[in-house]
Protein backbone atom coordinates (compact mmCIF):
# COMPACT_ATOMS: atom_id res chain seq x y z
CA UNK A 1 0.00 0.00 0.00
CA UNK A 2 1.40 3.32 -1.02
CA UNK A 3 0.98 5.70 1.88
CA UNK A 4 1.67 8.88 -0.04
CA UNK A 5 2.18 10.81 3.12
CA UNK A 6 4.96 12.91 4.48
CA UNK A 7 5.93 13.99 7.92
CA UNK A 8 4.91 17.58 7.33
CA UNK A 9 1.29 16.53 7.35
CA UNK A 10 1.47 15.27 10.90
CA UNK A 11 1.69 17.00 14.22
CA UNK A 12 3.30 13.89 15.68
CA UNK A 13 3.14 10.11 16.04
CA UNK A 14 -0.38 10.10 17.48
CA UNK A 15 -1.61 12.09 14.53
CA UNK A 16 0.07 9.65 12.14
CA UNK A 17 -1.38 6.61 13.93
CA UNK A 18 -4.86 8.05 13.94
CA UNK A 19 -4.66 8.83 10.25
CA UNK A 20 -3.53 5.29 9.46
CA UNK A 21 -6.38 3.83 11.50
CA UNK A 22 -8.97 6.15 9.98
CA UNK A 23 -7.77 5.39 6.45
CA UNK A 24 -8.73 1.79 7.01
CA UNK A 25 -11.98 2.85 8.62
CA UNK A 26 -11.12 1.08 11.84
CA UNK A 27 -11.91 1.92 15.45
CA UNK A 28 -9.14 2.58 17.90
CA UNK A 29 -8.30 -0.81 19.39
CA UNK A 30 -5.39 -3.17 19.93
CA UNK A 31 -6.37 -5.06 16.82
CA UNK A 32 -6.40 -2.00 14.62
CA UNK A 33 -3.12 -0.83 16.13
CA UNK A 34 -1.39 -4.07 15.31
CA UNK A 35 -2.85 -3.89 11.81
CA UNK A 36 -1.38 -0.48 11.11
CA UNK A 37 1.90 -1.09 12.96
CA UNK A 38 3.68 -2.16 9.78
CA UNK A 39 2.61 0.94 7.92
CA UNK A 40 3.72 3.07 10.80
CA UNK A 41 7.17 1.47 10.84
CA UNK A 42 7.38 1.67 7.08
CA UNK A 43 6.59 5.36 7.27
CA UNK A 44 9.42 5.98 9.69
CA UNK A 45 11.71 3.95 7.49
CA UNK A 46 10.87 5.97 4.44
CA UNK A 47 11.15 9.35 6.11
CA UNK A 48 14.88 9.46 6.57
CA UNK A 49 14.95 13.12 7.38
CA UNK A 50 12.76 13.25 10.43
CA UNK A 51 14.43 15.82 12.68
CA UNK A 52 16.05 14.21 15.69
CA UNK A 53 13.78 15.67 18.34
CA UNK A 54 10.72 14.49 16.40
CA UNK A 55 12.26 11.10 15.65
CA UNK A 56 12.42 10.36 19.36
CA UNK A 57 8.68 10.96 19.68
CA UNK A 58 7.98 8.69 16.71
CA UNK A 59 10.28 5.99 18.07
CA UNK A 60 8.65 6.02 21.48
CA UNK A 61 5.35 5.02 19.91
CA UNK A 62 7.07 2.67 17.46
CA UNK A 63 8.55 0.58 20.24
CA UNK A 64 5.10 0.29 21.82
CA UNK A 65 3.68 -0.84 18.50
CA UNK A 66 6.38 -3.42 18.02
CA UNK A 67 5.66 -4.93 21.41
CA UNK A 68 1.96 -4.84 20.70
CA UNK A 69 2.43 -6.57 17.38
CA UNK A 70 4.70 -9.17 18.84
CA UNK A 71 2.05 -9.99 21.38
CA UNK A 72 -0.62 -10.19 18.74
CA UNK A 73 1.48 -12.77 16.92
CA UNK A 74 2.35 -14.63 20.09
CA UNK A 75 -0.63 -14.16 22.41
CA UNK A 76 0.80 -16.36 25.16
CA UNK A 77 3.61 -13.82 25.69
CA UNK A 78 1.46 -11.99 28.16
CA UNK A 79 2.68 -9.37 30.56
CA UNK A 80 0.50 -7.16 32.75
CA UNK A 81 2.77 -4.14 32.53
CA UNK A 82 2.79 -4.30 28.76
CA UNK A 83 -0.92 -4.76 28.59
CA UNK A 84 -1.36 -1.69 30.73
CA UNK A 85 0.86 0.33 28.47
CA UNK A 86 -1.20 -0.80 25.48
CA UNK A 87 -4.38 0.29 27.21
CA UNK A 88 -2.72 3.61 27.92
CA UNK A 89 -1.83 4.05 24.28
CA UNK A 90 -5.43 3.42 23.32
CA UNK A 91 -6.77 5.92 25.86
CA UNK A 92 -4.17 8.42 24.70
CA UNK A 93 -5.28 7.99 21.10
CA UNK A 94 -8.94 8.31 21.99
CA UNK A 95 -8.30 11.49 23.92
CA UNK A 96 -6.11 12.81 21.16
CA UNK A 97 -8.88 12.20 18.65
CA UNK A 98 -11.25 14.14 20.87
CA UNK A 99 -8.82 17.04 21.09
CA UNK A 100 -8.44 17.05 17.32
CA UNK A 101 -12.19 17.38 16.97
CA UNK A 102 -12.28 20.17 19.51
CA UNK A 103 -9.40 21.87 17.71
CA UNK A 104 -11.38 21.78 14.48
CA UNK A 105 -14.32 23.39 16.23
CA UNK A 106 -12.16 26.10 17.73
CA UNK A 107 -10.50 26.70 14.37
CA UNK A 108 -13.93 27.09 12.77
CA UNK A 109 -15.02 29.43 15.48
CA UNK A 110 -11.93 31.55 15.09
CA UNK A 111 -12.36 31.73 11.34
CA UNK A 112 -16.07 32.16 10.94
CA UNK A 113 -17.59 33.55 14.04
CA UNK A 114 -18.57 37.15 14.45
CA UNK A 115 -17.94 37.33 18.16
CA UNK A 116 -14.62 38.86 19.09
CA UNK A 117 -13.78 40.98 22.11
CA UNK A 118 -11.57 43.95 21.36
CA UNK A 119 -9.04 45.64 23.57
CA UNK A 120 -9.06 49.32 24.07
CA UNK A 121 -6.89 50.88 21.40
CA UNK A 122 -5.20 53.28 23.73
CA UNK A 123 -1.73 54.52 23.04
CA UNK A 124 0.57 52.14 24.82
CA UNK A 125 2.03 53.63 27.93
CA UNK A 126 5.68 54.54 27.57
CA UNK A 127 8.11 55.80 30.16
CA UNK A 128 11.50 57.17 29.40
CA UNK A 129 14.26 55.35 31.20
CA UNK A 130 15.91 57.29 33.92
CA UNK A 131 19.35 57.89 32.39
CA UNK A 132 21.20 57.44 35.63
CA UNK A 133 19.59 54.03 36.10
CA UNK A 134 21.49 52.54 33.18
CA UNK A 135 24.95 51.49 34.31
CA UNK A 136 27.52 49.03 33.05
CA UNK A 137 27.28 46.79 36.14
CA UNK A 138 23.51 46.59 35.75
CA UNK A 139 23.91 45.66 32.11
CA UNK A 140 26.47 42.99 32.91
CA UNK A 141 24.30 41.56 35.63
CA UNK A 142 21.31 41.45 33.27
CA UNK A 143 23.43 39.86 30.54
CA UNK A 144 24.67 37.20 32.91
CA UNK A 145 21.08 36.38 33.82
CA UNK A 146 19.61 36.42 30.31
CA UNK A 147 22.36 35.20 28.05
CA UNK A 148 24.07 32.36 29.85
CA UNK A 149 21.43 29.66 29.56
CA UNK A 150 23.17 27.17 27.34
CA UNK A 151 21.35 24.80 25.08
CA UNK A 152 22.29 21.18 25.64
CA UNK A 153 23.65 19.52 22.51
CA UNK A 154 21.53 16.61 21.33
CA UNK A 155 23.03 13.11 21.10
CA UNK A 156 22.35 12.64 17.41
CA UNK A 157 24.64 9.67 16.89
CA UNK A 158 22.77 6.87 18.60
CA UNK A 159 19.50 6.52 16.82
CA UNK A 160 20.53 6.74 13.23
CA UNK A 161 19.91 3.37 11.69
CA UNK A 162 18.16 1.41 14.34
CA UNK A 163 14.91 1.47 12.65
CA UNK A 164 15.42 -0.34 9.47
CA UNK A 165 13.24 -3.40 9.62
CA UNK A 166 13.59 -4.03 5.93
CA UNK A 167 17.33 -4.03 6.38
CA UNK A 168 17.03 -6.57 9.16
CA UNK A 169 14.88 -8.83 7.01
CA UNK A 170 17.46 -8.65 4.26
CA UNK A 171 20.24 -9.40 6.72
CA UNK A 172 18.44 -12.51 7.96
CA UNK A 173 17.83 -13.62 4.39
CA UNK A 174 21.52 -13.23 3.60
CA UNK A 175 22.32 -15.20 6.71
CA UNK A 176 19.99 -17.98 5.62
CA UNK A 177 21.77 -18.22 2.28
CA UNK A 178 24.99 -19.04 4.08
CA UNK A 179 23.62 -21.13 6.92
CA UNK A 180 20.51 -23.22 7.18
CA UNK A 181 20.47 -23.03 10.93
CA UNK A 182 21.69 -20.38 13.33
CA UNK A 183 21.09 -18.93 16.76
CA UNK A 184 19.28 -15.70 17.60
CA UNK A 185 22.33 -14.54 19.54
CA UNK A 186 24.41 -14.86 16.37
CA UNK A 187 21.96 -12.66 14.57
CA UNK A 188 21.95 -9.83 17.09
CA UNK A 189 25.67 -10.18 17.66
CA UNK A 190 27.14 -7.64 19.96
CA UNK A 191 24.39 -5.09 19.81
CA UNK A 192 23.18 -3.92 23.16
CA UNK A 193 20.35 -1.86 21.74
CA UNK A 194 17.03 -3.13 22.99
CA UNK A 195 15.16 -1.67 20.08
CA UNK A 196 17.47 -3.40 17.61
CA UNK A 197 16.96 -6.72 19.37
CA UNK A 198 13.21 -6.20 19.27
CA UNK A 199 13.40 -5.37 15.59
CA UNK A 200 15.43 -8.46 14.87
CA UNK A 201 12.92 -10.53 16.74
CA UNK A 202 10.02 -8.93 14.96
CA UNK A 203 11.70 -9.50 11.62
CA UNK A 204 12.09 -13.16 12.54
CA UNK A 205 8.44 -13.45 13.44
CA UNK A 206 7.57 -11.93 10.10
CA UNK A 207 9.69 -14.52 8.30
CA UNK A 208 8.21 -17.27 10.39
CA UNK A 209 4.71 -16.13 9.58
CA UNK A 210 5.61 -16.06 5.92
CA UNK A 211 6.87 -19.63 6.23
CA UNK A 212 10.47 -18.78 5.43
CA UNK A 213 11.92 -19.90 8.73
CA UNK A 214 11.13 -22.21 11.56
CA UNK A 215 11.83 -21.04 15.08
CA UNK A 216 12.33 -23.20 18.11
CA UNK A 217 13.19 -22.70 21.74
CA UNK A 218 13.60 -25.54 24.20
CA UNK A 219 12.82 -23.63 27.34
CA UNK A 220 11.98 -20.15 28.42
CA UNK A 221 14.97 -17.79 28.21
CA UNK A 222 16.88 -20.48 26.35
CA UNK A 223 18.65 -19.74 23.09
CA UNK A 224 16.34 -19.41 20.09
CA UNK A 225 17.23 -21.54 17.10
CA UNK A 226 16.33 -20.39 13.60
CA UNK A 227 16.11 -22.87 10.76
CA UNK A 228 15.44 -22.39 7.10
CA UNK A 229 12.09 -23.90 6.31
CA UNK A 230 12.21 -27.33 4.80
CA UNK A 231 15.56 -28.31 6.25
CA UNK B 1 -18.84 44.46 52.45
CA UNK B 2 -20.63 47.74 53.00
CA UNK B 3 -22.58 49.00 50.03
CA UNK B 4 -20.69 52.31 49.95
CA UNK B 5 -17.27 50.62 50.09
CA UNK B 6 -18.26 48.12 47.46
CA UNK B 7 -19.31 50.87 45.07
CA UNK B 8 -16.06 52.69 45.65
CA UNK B 9 -13.98 49.56 45.03
CA UNK B 10 -15.95 48.76 41.91
CA UNK B 11 -15.43 52.25 40.56
CA UNK B 12 -11.67 52.08 41.11
CA UNK B 13 -11.34 48.63 39.56
CA UNK B 14 -13.35 49.88 36.61
CA UNK B 15 -11.02 52.85 36.21
CA UNK B 16 -7.95 50.64 36.47
CA UNK B 17 -9.13 48.07 33.96
CA UNK B 18 -10.22 50.82 31.63
CA UNK B 19 -6.97 52.76 31.80
CA UNK B 20 -4.69 49.73 31.52
CA UNK B 21 -5.81 48.70 28.05
CA UNK B 22 -4.30 45.25 28.66
CA UNK B 23 -4.63 42.47 31.24
CA UNK B 24 -3.81 43.40 34.86
CA UNK B 25 -3.20 40.81 37.55
CA UNK B 26 -5.55 40.40 40.50
CA UNK B 27 -2.49 40.77 42.63
CA UNK B 28 -1.73 44.22 41.26
CA UNK B 29 -5.34 45.33 41.68
CA UNK B 30 -5.31 44.06 45.24
CA UNK B 31 -2.11 45.93 46.05
CA UNK B 32 -3.36 49.21 44.66
CA UNK B 33 -6.67 48.97 46.52
CA UNK B 34 -5.10 47.52 49.66
CA UNK B 35 -7.52 44.62 49.66
CA UNK B 36 -6.61 40.95 49.40
CA UNK B 37 -6.35 39.08 46.15
CA UNK B 38 -9.44 37.03 46.88
CA UNK B 39 -11.50 40.22 47.24
CA UNK B 40 -10.08 41.57 44.00
CA UNK B 41 -11.12 38.36 42.26
CA UNK B 42 -14.62 38.48 43.75
CA UNK B 43 -15.03 42.09 42.67
CA UNK B 44 -14.11 41.19 39.13
CA UNK B 45 -16.43 38.20 39.03
CA UNK B 46 -19.23 40.42 40.28
CA UNK B 47 -18.50 43.04 37.66
CA UNK B 48 -18.41 40.42 34.91
CA UNK B 49 -21.86 39.32 35.94
CA UNK B 50 -23.19 42.88 36.10
CA UNK B 51 -21.87 43.83 32.67
CA UNK B 52 -23.47 40.74 31.17
CA UNK B 53 -26.80 41.24 32.86
CA UNK B 54 -26.95 44.92 32.00
CA UNK B 55 -25.90 44.12 28.41
CA UNK B 56 -23.19 46.75 28.53
CA UNK B 57 -20.90 47.58 25.64
CA UNK B 58 -17.87 46.24 27.46
CA UNK B 59 -17.00 43.02 29.22
CA UNK B 60 -14.23 41.67 31.40
CA UNK B 61 -12.20 38.72 30.15
CA UNK B 62 -10.35 36.93 32.93
CA UNK B 63 -7.87 34.10 33.09
CA UNK B 64 -4.73 33.12 34.98
CA UNK B 65 -5.48 35.61 37.77
CA UNK B 66 -5.62 38.43 35.28
CA UNK B 67 -8.44 40.53 33.91
CA UNK B 68 -8.82 42.77 30.90
CA UNK B 69 -11.66 45.06 29.98
CA UNK B 70 -12.81 44.47 26.40
CA UNK B 71 -15.64 45.43 24.12
CA UNK B 72 -18.77 43.25 24.14
CA UNK B 73 -18.39 40.36 21.68
CA UNK B 74 -21.90 40.84 20.27
CA UNK B 75 -20.82 44.21 18.85
CA UNK B 76 -17.87 42.69 17.03
CA UNK B 77 -19.25 43.22 13.56
CA UNK B 78 -19.67 46.98 13.96
CA UNK B 79 -16.31 47.26 15.66
CA UNK B 80 -14.43 45.17 13.10
CA UNK B 81 -15.46 47.66 10.47
CA UNK B 82 -14.61 50.64 12.62
CA UNK B 83 -11.22 49.26 13.66
CA UNK B 84 -10.37 47.70 10.27
CA UNK B 85 -9.76 44.42 12.04
CA UNK B 86 -8.34 41.52 10.09
CA UNK B 87 -8.37 38.03 11.50
CA UNK B 88 -4.96 36.45 11.66
CA UNK B 89 -4.63 32.77 10.90
CA UNK B 90 -3.16 30.46 13.54
CA UNK B 91 -1.28 27.37 12.36
CA UNK B 92 -2.69 23.87 12.81
CA UNK B 93 -0.03 22.86 15.33
CA UNK B 94 -0.64 25.96 17.39
CA UNK B 95 -4.40 25.46 17.39
CA UNK B 96 -3.92 21.89 18.53
CA UNK B 97 -1.71 22.88 21.46
CA UNK B 98 -4.04 25.76 22.34
CA UNK B 99 -7.03 23.42 22.32
CA UNK B 100 -5.42 21.02 24.76
CA UNK B 101 -4.45 23.88 27.06
CA UNK B 102 -7.85 25.56 26.80
CA UNK B 103 -9.75 22.41 27.74
CA UNK B 104 -7.30 20.73 30.07
CA UNK B 105 -4.99 23.54 31.22
CA UNK B 106 -3.14 24.75 33.10
CA UNK B 107 -0.62 22.04 32.19
CA UNK B 108 3.13 21.64 32.54
CA UNK B 109 5.16 21.09 29.39
CA UNK B 110 5.50 17.39 30.28
CA UNK B 111 1.74 17.00 30.74
CA UNK B 112 1.07 18.67 27.40
CA UNK B 113 3.65 16.43 25.71
CA UNK B 114 2.07 13.34 27.23
CA UNK B 115 -1.27 14.28 25.66
CA UNK B 116 0.08 15.36 22.29
CA UNK B 117 2.78 12.70 22.06
CA UNK B 118 5.35 15.20 20.80
CA UNK B 119 7.96 17.49 22.20
CA UNK B 120 6.36 20.89 22.78
CA UNK B 121 9.20 23.20 23.76
CA UNK B 122 9.28 25.06 20.46
CA UNK B 123 5.55 25.46 20.16
CA UNK B 124 5.19 26.67 23.74
CA UNK B 125 7.90 29.23 23.14
CA UNK B 126 6.25 30.46 19.97
CA UNK B 127 2.80 30.63 21.55
CA UNK B 128 4.33 32.63 24.39
CA UNK B 129 5.85 35.08 21.92
CA UNK B 130 2.46 35.35 20.19
CA UNK B 131 0.97 36.17 23.59
CA UNK B 132 -1.52 33.34 23.09
CA UNK B 133 -0.52 31.53 26.29
CA UNK B 134 0.70 32.49 29.74
CA UNK B 135 3.28 30.61 31.79
CA UNK B 136 2.30 30.52 35.45
CA UNK B 137 4.92 29.64 38.03
CA UNK B 138 3.74 27.04 40.54
CA UNK B 139 6.55 26.17 42.88
CA UNK B 140 9.38 24.89 40.70
CA UNK B 141 7.12 24.19 37.77
CA UNK B 142 5.70 26.37 35.08
CA UNK B 143 2.15 25.64 34.06
CA UNK B 144 0.80 26.88 30.77
CA UNK B 145 -2.67 28.15 30.02
CA UNK B 146 -4.27 30.03 27.14
CA UNK B 147 -4.07 33.80 27.52
CA UNK B 148 -6.65 36.54 27.74
CA UNK B 149 -5.71 37.42 24.15
CA UNK B 150 -6.78 33.97 22.98
CA UNK B 151 -10.10 34.18 24.85
CA UNK B 152 -10.71 37.58 23.28
CA UNK B 153 -10.27 36.08 19.82
CA UNK B 154 -13.03 33.64 20.69
CA UNK B 155 -15.19 36.32 22.29
CA UNK B 156 -15.50 34.45 25.57
CA UNK B 157 -14.87 35.68 29.09
CA UNK B 158 -13.22 32.70 30.74
CA UNK B 159 -11.91 29.20 30.02
CA UNK B 160 -14.65 27.79 32.21
CA UNK B 161 -17.08 28.75 29.45
CA UNK B 162 -15.27 26.31 27.17
CA UNK B 163 -14.43 23.63 29.70
CA UNK B 164 -17.87 23.15 31.18
CA UNK B 165 -19.07 21.81 27.84
CA UNK B 166 -16.65 18.97 27.33
CA UNK B 167 -14.92 18.06 30.55
CA UNK B 168 -16.94 14.92 30.93
CA UNK B 169 -15.71 13.63 27.57
CA UNK B 170 -12.02 13.69 28.39
CA UNK B 171 -10.63 10.98 30.59
CA UNK C 1 -37.29 55.24 21.03
CA UNK C 2 -38.15 51.71 21.94
CA UNK C 3 -36.48 50.39 25.07
CA UNK C 4 -34.89 47.43 23.27
CA UNK C 5 -33.45 49.56 20.48
CA UNK C 6 -32.17 52.11 22.93
CA UNK C 7 -30.29 49.46 24.88
CA UNK C 8 -28.75 48.08 21.71
CA UNK C 9 -27.64 51.54 20.57
CA UNK C 10 -26.21 52.33 23.97
CA UNK C 11 -24.25 49.08 23.99
CA UNK C 12 -22.72 49.75 20.58
CA UNK C 13 -21.83 53.36 21.40
CA UNK C 14 -20.25 52.14 24.61
CA UNK C 15 -18.21 49.57 22.68
CA UNK C 16 -17.13 52.14 20.12
CA UNK C 17 -16.07 54.76 22.64
CA UNK C 18 -14.30 52.15 24.70
CA UNK C 19 -12.37 50.51 21.87
CA UNK C 20 -11.47 53.72 20.03
CA UNK C 21 -9.24 55.00 22.82
CA UNK C 22 -9.53 58.51 21.39
CA UNK C 23 -12.30 61.04 20.62
CA UNK C 24 -14.89 60.03 18.00
CA UNK C 25 -17.21 62.51 16.34
CA UNK C 26 -20.99 62.30 16.74
CA UNK C 27 -21.10 62.19 12.99
CA UNK C 28 -18.95 59.07 12.84
CA UNK C 29 -21.03 57.36 15.52
CA UNK C 30 -24.23 58.27 13.66
CA UNK C 31 -22.88 56.79 10.43
CA UNK C 32 -21.81 53.52 12.00
CA UNK C 33 -25.16 53.07 13.75
CA UNK C 34 -27.18 54.40 10.82
CA UNK C 35 -28.95 56.92 13.06
CA UNK C 36 -28.89 60.69 12.75
CA UNK C 37 -26.34 62.88 14.45
CA UNK C 38 -28.94 64.34 16.81
CA UNK C 39 -29.76 60.88 18.07
CA UNK C 40 -26.07 60.08 18.53
CA UNK C 41 -25.67 63.23 20.58
CA UNK C 42 -28.72 62.42 22.71
CA UNK C 43 -27.42 58.93 23.35
CA UNK C 44 -24.11 60.28 24.54
CA UNK C 45 -25.74 62.88 26.81
CA UNK C 46 -27.85 60.15 28.31
CA UNK C 47 -24.83 57.94 28.89
CA UNK C 48 -22.90 60.78 30.49
CA UNK C 49 -25.71 61.26 32.96
CA UNK C 50 -25.92 57.54 33.71
CA UNK C 51 -22.21 57.14 34.35
CA UNK C 52 -22.24 60.04 36.77
CA UNK C 53 -25.32 58.86 38.61
CA UNK C 54 -24.04 55.31 38.85
CA UNK C 55 -20.62 56.58 39.96
CA UNK C 56 -18.91 54.44 37.37
CA UNK C 57 -15.16 54.22 36.93
CA UNK C 58 -15.25 56.00 33.59
CA UNK C 59 -16.86 59.10 32.12
CA UNK C 60 -17.57 60.53 28.71
CA UNK C 61 -16.01 63.88 27.92
CA UNK C 62 -17.63 65.67 25.02
CA UNK C 63 -16.57 68.71 23.10
CA UNK C 64 -16.95 70.05 19.55
CA UNK C 65 -19.34 67.27 18.54
CA UNK C 66 -16.84 64.69 19.68
CA UNK C 67 -16.91 62.29 22.59
CA UNK C 68 -14.13 60.42 24.39
CA UNK C 69 -14.32 57.89 27.16
CA UNK C 70 -11.98 58.58 30.06
CA UNK C 71 -11.44 57.22 33.53
CA UNK C 72 -13.31 58.89 36.41
CA UNK C 73 -11.35 61.88 37.76
CA UNK C 74 -11.95 60.89 41.39
CA UNK C 75 -9.83 57.77 40.85
CA UNK C 76 -6.84 59.65 39.48
CA UNK C 77 -4.70 59.04 42.53
CA UNK C 78 -5.18 55.28 42.40
CA UNK C 79 -4.39 55.32 38.73
CA UNK C 80 -1.12 57.10 39.36
CA UNK C 81 -0.16 54.17 41.61
CA UNK C 82 -0.90 51.81 38.78
CA UNK C 83 1.25 53.90 36.47
CA UNK C 84 4.12 53.65 38.97
CA UNK C 85 3.93 49.86 38.76
CA UNK C 86 3.86 50.10 35.02
CA UNK C 87 6.86 52.36 35.06
CA UNK C 88 9.04 49.89 36.91
CA UNK C 89 7.80 46.96 34.79
CA UNK C 90 8.50 48.88 31.60
CA UNK C 91 11.94 49.99 32.79
CA UNK C 92 12.83 46.40 33.62
CA UNK C 93 11.70 45.16 30.22
CA UNK C 94 13.54 47.97 28.46
CA UNK C 95 16.78 47.26 30.26
CA UNK C 96 16.48 43.58 29.36
CA UNK C 97 15.86 44.28 25.70
CA UNK C 98 18.68 46.82 25.58
CA UNK C 99 21.07 44.37 27.24
CA UNK C 100 20.32 41.64 24.72
CA UNK C 101 20.70 44.07 21.81
CA UNK C 102 23.90 45.54 23.24
CA UNK C 103 25.63 42.18 23.64
CA UNK C 104 24.06 40.15 20.86
CA UNK C 105 22.93 42.81 18.42
CA UNK C 106 22.18 43.66 15.73
CA UNK C 107 19.14 41.37 15.91
CA UNK C 108 15.83 41.10 14.12
CA UNK C 109 12.65 41.31 16.16
CA UNK C 110 12.23 37.52 15.84
CA UNK C 111 15.77 36.88 17.08
CA UNK C 112 15.26 39.17 20.05
CA UNK C 113 11.95 37.46 20.86
CA UNK C 114 13.58 34.05 20.62
CA UNK C 115 16.10 35.10 23.28
CA UNK C 116 13.66 36.92 25.56
CA UNK C 117 10.78 34.49 25.07
CA UNK C 118 8.19 37.28 24.90
CA UNK C 119 6.67 39.47 22.23
CA UNK C 120 8.85 42.52 21.65
CA UNK C 121 6.94 44.67 19.16
CA UNK C 122 5.78 47.28 21.70
CA UNK C 123 9.09 47.53 23.45
CA UNK C 124 11.02 47.91 20.20
CA UNK C 125 8.67 50.68 19.15
CA UNK C 126 9.08 52.49 22.45
CA UNK C 127 12.86 52.10 22.50
CA UNK C 128 12.94 53.63 19.03
CA UNK C 129 10.80 56.54 20.21
CA UNK C 130 13.25 56.99 23.09
CA UNK C 131 16.08 56.99 20.58
CA UNK C 132 17.84 54.21 22.47
CA UNK C 133 17.96 51.83 19.51
CA UNK C 134 18.32 52.13 15.74
CA UNK C 135 16.63 49.97 13.14
CA UNK C 136 18.94 49.08 10.26
CA UNK C 137 17.48 47.70 7.04
CA UNK C 138 19.22 44.57 5.81
CA UNK C 139 17.51 43.34 2.70
CA UNK C 140 13.92 42.61 3.68
CA UNK C 141 14.68 42.55 7.36
CA UNK C 142 15.15 45.21 9.96
CA UNK C 143 17.90 44.59 12.48
CA UNK C 144 17.97 46.50 15.73
CA UNK C 145 21.00 47.80 17.52
CA UNK C 146 21.61 50.06 20.50
CA UNK C 147 22.00 53.72 19.53
CA UNK C 148 24.83 56.18 20.01
CA UNK C 149 22.70 57.90 22.62
CA UNK C 150 22.54 54.68 24.62
CA UNK C 151 26.31 54.20 24.44
CA UNK C 152 26.78 57.77 25.61
CA UNK C 153 24.55 57.13 28.60
CA UNK C 154 26.87 54.28 29.54
CA UNK C 155 29.93 56.39 28.89
CA UNK C 156 31.40 54.07 26.28
CA UNK C 157 32.29 54.62 22.67
CA UNK C 158 31.34 51.50 20.81
CA UNK C 159 29.41 48.25 21.10
CA UNK C 160 32.66 46.35 20.57
CA UNK C 161 34.01 47.82 23.77
CA UNK C 162 30.94 46.54 25.55
CA UNK C 163 30.95 43.12 23.93
CA UNK C 164 34.64 42.40 24.52
CA UNK C 165 34.00 43.26 28.13
CA UNK C 166 31.45 40.60 28.65
CA UNK C 167 32.41 37.86 26.22
CA UNK C 168 34.59 36.25 28.84
CA UNK C 169 31.67 36.39 31.23
CA UNK C 170 29.33 34.56 28.90
CA UNK C 171 31.48 31.79 27.52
Amino acid sequence: MNLQISLQQFQGPLDLLLTLIQKQELDISKISLSQVADQYLKFINENKHIPFNKLLDFLAIASQLIILKTRALLPYLSDDAEEESEDNLIIKLQNYQLYLNLAKKLQNRLENQQSISFSRLSKSINFRLDESSITLPLLQKTAARLLTQKVKPMPITALKKIFNIQEKLKQINDYLKQKEKFLFSELVGRTSSKIEIIISFLALLELSKAGVVFISQKEMFEEITIMKHGT
Amino acid sequence: MEHETWNKIKSIVESLLFAAGKPISYNQIAKILKIDQKEAEQTIRQMQKEYQEQKRGFRIVSNNYQAEMTSAPENAEMLSQFLNYEKSAISQAKIEALTVLAYKGPLTQAELEEIRGVNCSVILRNLKIDDLIDGIKQGDMIKYQVSVKFLKMLGIESVEELQSNVNCLLS
